[in-house]
């Protein structure tokens, strides 16, 4: 086991996008996410990558695409209004069926918001904010280890599937320090890019890369491939964590910070005798419906906990079996918002 | 019996969607023969903006990636970025360059990005029927303005070709036209120049030529190419804006 | 002699050819072609320099050049 | 076993600094460490907190509602987080600033060391975070003077380690006063 | 009754802003929608008006927004692409509760798209695609005469409830001609706007319009107030209509353009004899979760047809008895991907 | 005795939250100060853009709205579209207008908008903890430009009063600094001048303030000061760039 | 009653000028009417299609997809389009290009209208579509001759007004075709 | 006799008016303030000529001037 490193989440990001062997990087500055473009602006030359600061993130979106229509793995990251402006860009890489990952360090909201950690832009993220309805993989860490390992993982998978990969967290994630491992690349199979532009070559024959489908049926016949390509993500790639649910009378859900806070109100309650359990997604899309439909046979109390007046809680309703009750507990996002351990277990008390 | 006029062989054989007239079939063709000049149509990726142009992948037989409205540029920077060894070159309109795409045109030419940028000003939209263009004439009537550009609403024409001259970045720009065969053969010498300044790393290369779109003009082909010569040229002149060779 | 091939599939009778044959060999047909199109013509080839200006100006590329030398 | 400790100041009294230290402490002995830092709005001046978790196994929440031990530095903070301090607790205060201790606290072990002071009687104001973080080891016993000294190798800058013998000195300053 | 005129979907939307009293008009073409600002063009000058052609949608919401603020009627339109750049404008305005008109004429994507009806910016319309969990209010018209009616109504609703308005509809009702009757704007109570930047004027105090909402608590505050108002426009703004609802055994639900196509089906269905109803909504936000749930008392089953692989089902789903049942019938967007009525009885005899 | 000097009365007698040393404050000022002698602070819309300057509405008593980062230029447009007799300004730093803002600001410009433009170039991104702007000058460190602004990689600074005035719809364009006594008197100088183009009607007035952020800069305020009439003048020149009274 | 009719082409026979006639002339009638214009990407040359329903009460749906009549102007449309119209309709063709109607229709009531040349003696190529539409009156019975000549004042603007008269007469040629 | 007044609330000690006097009659005091700012004081009354520059300079507008006249 190599040596344990202690860095701040948004640093892991960037190292492991170097890691897995990002070759460009073009990114424009917010708060609560310019560690990424800082680091990467030190280290990525180093390695011979790219560094741009885009003049904003329309700019950086559109070079994220004409990089992985190179073929190389490329990426961007932003927050808030940022995200928001790179939504026609995000659909036309779906429309396009190209990887790249994109980072989403959320901060509070609507409009200009703050750096205030938050989870109201879950649906931006999983109902796609761009227009034809689309689909992307959304990971979301509750660590800086995962920080790390899930933008491993956004590359791979986002290379395998031809989609395009969001890493979802927010400042408390993102400016947290933890101590982690480096982990290398995984020794992923990946498909060879046959499909980028790279020039036709002697011979070989012209790659074109683009959204446009205008031929009969042709549009329709896509969204219903990707619509296939989405169910067998959430068959294959739906990854989550159940901590102490095997007995559990209430199962309480979150992800990424606010299940870090959630864990400690379980074991709190646990402490104090209430069997309470703990199931977060890693995978926000796709979403781990077989984790909820599963553990709602037994278990039919369920506390849904997000720093929003509720998103989640949807696919949540429609993930578990009928005769399951959900509750719902939202701190929506903003300065002196974020909820405690004690608080949590207060709601958990209140809904066993 | 030798032939002396072919069609150029990055330039696919097939019929075109443009209308009769329409100068694009023109430029298409010039920067094919930049292609086969320098011999790089196999090392070269074509970044096709969203106009009447959108069908550059079915035209040229070179590796194209379709660009959002207006990004092109940005599109372009991450192609050649990611491939510096290669020839990267954009194709847009007035309406995609000089309107929506105006941030990413300033700053890939601000940062001499190595790419040939071809851009087309027709004074209108094309693909979206013949709405106002920022390249829109004074007084000229279009879908959107029904009674006459009228500057003191929507400003003056943008002429890129000297705008973006003032930009460091910049290591060639001109204006070009094609309605008459002296200023084809002239806009087939400078397109081929753009194209040497990237073949030899010489920087951001800028054509921008003068088109007609008889069918948005609601003219007749030949009365739209004879509004090139009377009406464009004198407002748009044509020549070499910026040479960094002369320097 | 020179002479020039004018291929009726491309041409879309624009006449921008016309107006670059300073000769006038080149002229439109009166009758519209299966598209609709009045196509160009080539008329008295014997006269043609093979200066290949008309094919220089076809925004189609419908128009070949031949020339012996 | 779980520590949790908040620390508080202005900008500029080394907070941060002192958090990361006392994280790198904990690492040193073998623990998961989780450090938030907090920043307000107005990042230059206005307050500066963190907090810093850690224990054997899983840390857990990195934020914590009412800490087992607060270090405060300024009375702006005492004023704002002292309260918090949970029942059994230990608030260890800045005496040189933090002059007013009106909200009674009880329950709490409070303990006032004149940090200020120290810094200065040690030739360096700046260097009462170390003896924050002195106080914070001595009297909670959650981390050993010895892993607070090898966590400065690592929690300063190589151009500052001139600067750790200074340091031990302010750490174990902060220690002598604080330890019951 | 004044006389019936014959026109476009997208010329009676905006005929019915001119009526409405819009002062400003911003926008960018974008097919199938720019007959909007042709028209406006042509006709807001006279009124004494402003149109102006932007030079992007961004530039254009954002005028929208200035204009908005400063207290006047203001508007954009746009599709696909352009509806996308304004999510970062529409999360300001929605932070700064400024009302505004949005048109939507949905074509089909991801990516640039073609101009063929499309229902698959159902969730980008109605999660908020743009940053901050903030909702807008959509509204969708099914025919020219609520073309025209439903534009005056998001004025009115906007102004009222200080939240941005969309009018979503496709390329089917835009292009569509029908005679309608051009209603005389509606007498509605509106609020003054005490708010708006006017130049704070002699003694009057100072006016700010702004999202930025950085005390402790404000922003979550602000959350749960939108919230709050989100729900009373549930109440008392929630519209739809049903068709033969009274006794169906079967309820085929759609919005829009397929609600067209879908009741003639259920004519047919009918005059074959089976009890089949329509539920259409005519706010998507607010959601007519009342019809739903009251329906669904008796009749458990419903057919969900739209021209995607799957969006506003979600909301079916989520507003209905837990026993009631739900099958989907989708036909994303696309070249010759149009359903017919002999398509769609199909259907109906199939789920029956 | 006589007050001579005193704060000006569209200016709110409030600490600011900006750094000490940081320009943006004697700008506030001089802002305030046109708005009085003109006495239009009853009539003016400030409109607000993303960055150090977010607090506007905290330290002008008149009438403010916030613009997204950018955006400025679009939505003053939009105000001044809807009130056309009322004063309207934008206050953008470098970030927010020559990088984000790009496309608003030129299109802005070019319609000849009558609004005045303010804005402050500091060759950083303040609010965000000093990033390379637009205006970053060569070799400048930055914490994404940690090697120096590299020309080849991000292009050379951008100089915003040369670029506007090539667009006829701009009236007025001049650059100035607050770095010396002398220096902001001609400063409060070209403000009221910009603002009486406003006033007059006479269209687009914009005015680049060089300042200086020692927080960003890491460097003392007289340092920073320093720089600014060392470094950035010699390279952004102070002046009117355009003046149509001259024409 | 509903009524339902598709009418195809190439761009330039005036399609979409055939729908609005007889959309107006169904509104003089008294009807409601949804006139749907359907185009294909190239808006230039290409296929031009629309489909009009009108009807006394709800038109429902605009989109048809085996409509009762259909009235086809060229060859390609023919191939595409004439399969579709419903058991017991009726398609009426523009017999001067629709050559090879190879597709057998039965159950379809075939009729077979020479437009072109119909047009072309009545001196104007470009009344082609009004003699479909008065074929389409004439066969179907769906809409009075009156109610297109009272039509012509809407659908056509007022500079061409003075063609109306040419157009009655090329409506009638049509429909004296056609009729049974 | 002119003079001015520098308002300790307002004065953030940038020292920027220090250089503005040419005759350095505002200087910054040695010891930091509440806030830590060592704030600008006015020496030597008697000689300032009420110039207002060192007022012009501040970018805290903590500075205001008096003049008999
Ligand atoms: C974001 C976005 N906005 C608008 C459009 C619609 N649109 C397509 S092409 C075009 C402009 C075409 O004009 P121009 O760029 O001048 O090219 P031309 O067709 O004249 O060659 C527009 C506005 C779009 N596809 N995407
Ligand atoms: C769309 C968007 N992107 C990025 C940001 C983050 N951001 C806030 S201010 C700013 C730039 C500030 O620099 P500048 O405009 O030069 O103003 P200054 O702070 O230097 O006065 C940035 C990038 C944002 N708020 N919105
Ligand atoms: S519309 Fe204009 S630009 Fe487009 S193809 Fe036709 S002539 Fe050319
Ligand atoms: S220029 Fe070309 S397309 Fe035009 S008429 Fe001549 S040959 Fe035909
Ligand atoms: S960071 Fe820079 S620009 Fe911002 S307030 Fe401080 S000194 Fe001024
Ligand atoms: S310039 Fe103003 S803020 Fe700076 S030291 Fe002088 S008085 Fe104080």
């Amino acid at each position: 086991m190599s040596e344990k490193i202690f860095v701040k989440g948004n640093e892991a990001v960037a190292m492991a996008a170097i890691e897995a062997g990002v070759a460009c990087y073009f990114g424009y500055p917010i708060t609560p996410q310019s560690d990424i473009p800082e680091y990467l602006s030190r280290e990525l030359p180093k390695k011979g990558g790219t560094f741009i600061q885009v003049e904003s993130e329309i700019g950086a979106i559109n070079m994220v695409l004409g990089a992985s229509a190179a073929g190389v793995r490329a990426m961007t990251s932003s927050s808030g209004p940022g995200i928001s402006l790179k939504q026609e860009g995000i659909s036309y890489m779906a429309g396009s069926e190209l990887p790249g990952v994109i980072v989403d360090i959320m901060r509070q909201g609507p409009g200009l918001g703050g750096i205030d950690a938050s989870q109201a832009d879950y649906f931006q993220a999983t109902r796609g904010g761009g227009h034809g309805g689309y689909r992307i993989i959304v990971l979301a860490p509750n660590s800086v280890q995962e920080m790390y390992d899930l933008t491993m993982l956004a590359f791979d998978l986002s290379d395998i599937y031809r989609i395009p990969a969001m890493v979802l967290a927010d400042s408390v994630i993102g400016q947290m320090k933890e101590s982690i491992i480096a982990n290398p690349r995984p020794q992923t199979i990946l498909p060879e890019k046959k499909w980028a532009v790279r020039g036709r070559g002697e011979g070989e024959s012209q790659n074109v890369v683009k959204s446009l489908k205008l031929g009969d049926g042709e549009m329709e016949a896509f969204h219903w491939a990707m619509h296939a390509r989405y169910q067998e993500l959430g068959e294959k790639e739906s990854r989550w964590e159940e901590y102490q649910t095997g007995d559990a009378e209430l199962i309480v859900t979150a992800f990424g910070s606010t299940a870090r806070i959630a864990r400690t109100a379980v074991e709190t309650a646990r402490s104090a005798g209430l069997k309470v359990g703990l199931l977060r997604p890693i995978t926000l899309l796709p979403f781990p419906k077989q984790a909820y439909a599963a553990l709602s046979q037994r278990c039919k109390r369920f506390l849904d906990i997000e720093l929003s007046t509720g998103q989640m809680v949807d696919d949540v309703r429609l993930s578990i079996a009928r005769d399951a009750e959900v509750a719902f507990y939202g701190r929506p996002p903003g300065a002196g918002s974020l909820p405690t351990p004690e608080e949590l277990f207060e709601q958990i008390r209140k809904n066993y | 019996m030798k032939q002396v006029f072919d069609r150029p062989a990055s330039l696919k054989d097939v019929q075109t969607h443009f209308c009769p007239g329409c100068h694009h079939g023109a430029i298409h063709r010039l920067v094919a023969c930049a292609l086969d000049e320098f011999n790089i149509r196999d090392k070269t990726i074509g970044c096709a903006s969203v106009g009447c142009s959108v069908f550059l992948y079915g035209y040229f037989d070179i590796d194209v990636v379709e660009s959002p409205h207006g990004r092109a540029p940005a599109v372009a920077t991450g192609v050649k970025r990611a491939r510096p060894d290669r020839m990267v070159f954009t194709y847009q309109g007035d309406g995609d360059l000089a309107a929506i795409g105006t941030s990413e045109i300033i700053h890939a030419a601000n940062r001499g990005e190595d790419i040939t940028v071809i851009f087309v000003n027709n004074t209108t939209y094309g693909m979206t029927g013949g709405q106002m263009a920022p390249t829109t004439m004074p007084g000229q009537k279009t879908s959107t303005s029904p009674y006459g550009r009228d500057i003191n609403n929507d400003g003056a024409p943008f002429k890129m070709a000297e705008l973006l001259s003032n930009l460091d970045g910049v290591a060639f720009s001109a204006r070009v036209a094609l309605n008459s065969p002296k200023n084809v053969l002239q806009a087939k010498k400078m397109i081929k120049t753009a194209f040497r300044y990237q073949v030899e790393g010489k920087g951001f290369s800028f054509i921008e030529a003068l088109a007609a779109c008889p069918t948005n003009w609601g003219m007749q082909p030949l009365a739209a190419n004879e509004r090139v010569g009377e009406e464009m040229i004198p407002y748009f002149p044509l020549g070499v804006y910026k040479n960094t060779e002369n320097l | 002699m020179p002479f020039i091939n004018i291929d009726e599939a491309r041409c879309k009778g624009c006449g921008l050819c016309t107006i670059a044959c300073s000769r006038k060999f080149v002229t439109l047909s009166e009758t519209p072609n299966s598209m609709g199109y009045t196509v160009a013509v080539f008329s008295e080839p014997e006269k043609c320099t093979g200066c290949a200006l008309c094919a220089e100006m076809c925004p189609d590329v419908a128009i070949t050049v031949f020339k012996d030398r | 076993m779980r520590h949790d400790v908040f620390i508080a100041g202005y900008g500029g009294q080394g907070v941060l600094l002192a958090g990361n230290l006392l994280s790198y402490a904990a690492i040193h002995e073998g623990k998961n460490v989780s450090f938030l830092p907090a920043y307000g709005v107005e990042k230059r001046g206005g307050s500066a907190m963190c907090t810093v978790v850690f224990a054997d196994g899983d840390t857990g929440s990195p934020v914590v509602g009412s800490p087992s031990v607060s270090v405060i530095l300024n009375q702006l903070s005492f004023d704002k987080y002292a309260a918090n301090v949970r029942l059994g607790g230990i608030c260890i205060i800045n005496s040189s600033l933090v002059v007013d201790t009106g909200v009674v606290l009880d329950g709490v072990d409070l303990v006032k060391v004149p940090m200020n002071q120290l810094a200065v009687d040690l030739g360096d104001l700046r260097m009462v975070n170390m003896v924050a973080c002195g106080a914070y080891g001595a009297r909670s016993g959650a981390l050993a003077m010895e892993s607070m000294e090898e966590a400065l190798k690592k929690a300063l800058p190589e151009r500052n380690h001139h600067l750790i013998p200074a340091n031990i000195k302010a750490i174990w300053a902060g220690a002598s006063v604080a330890k019951a």
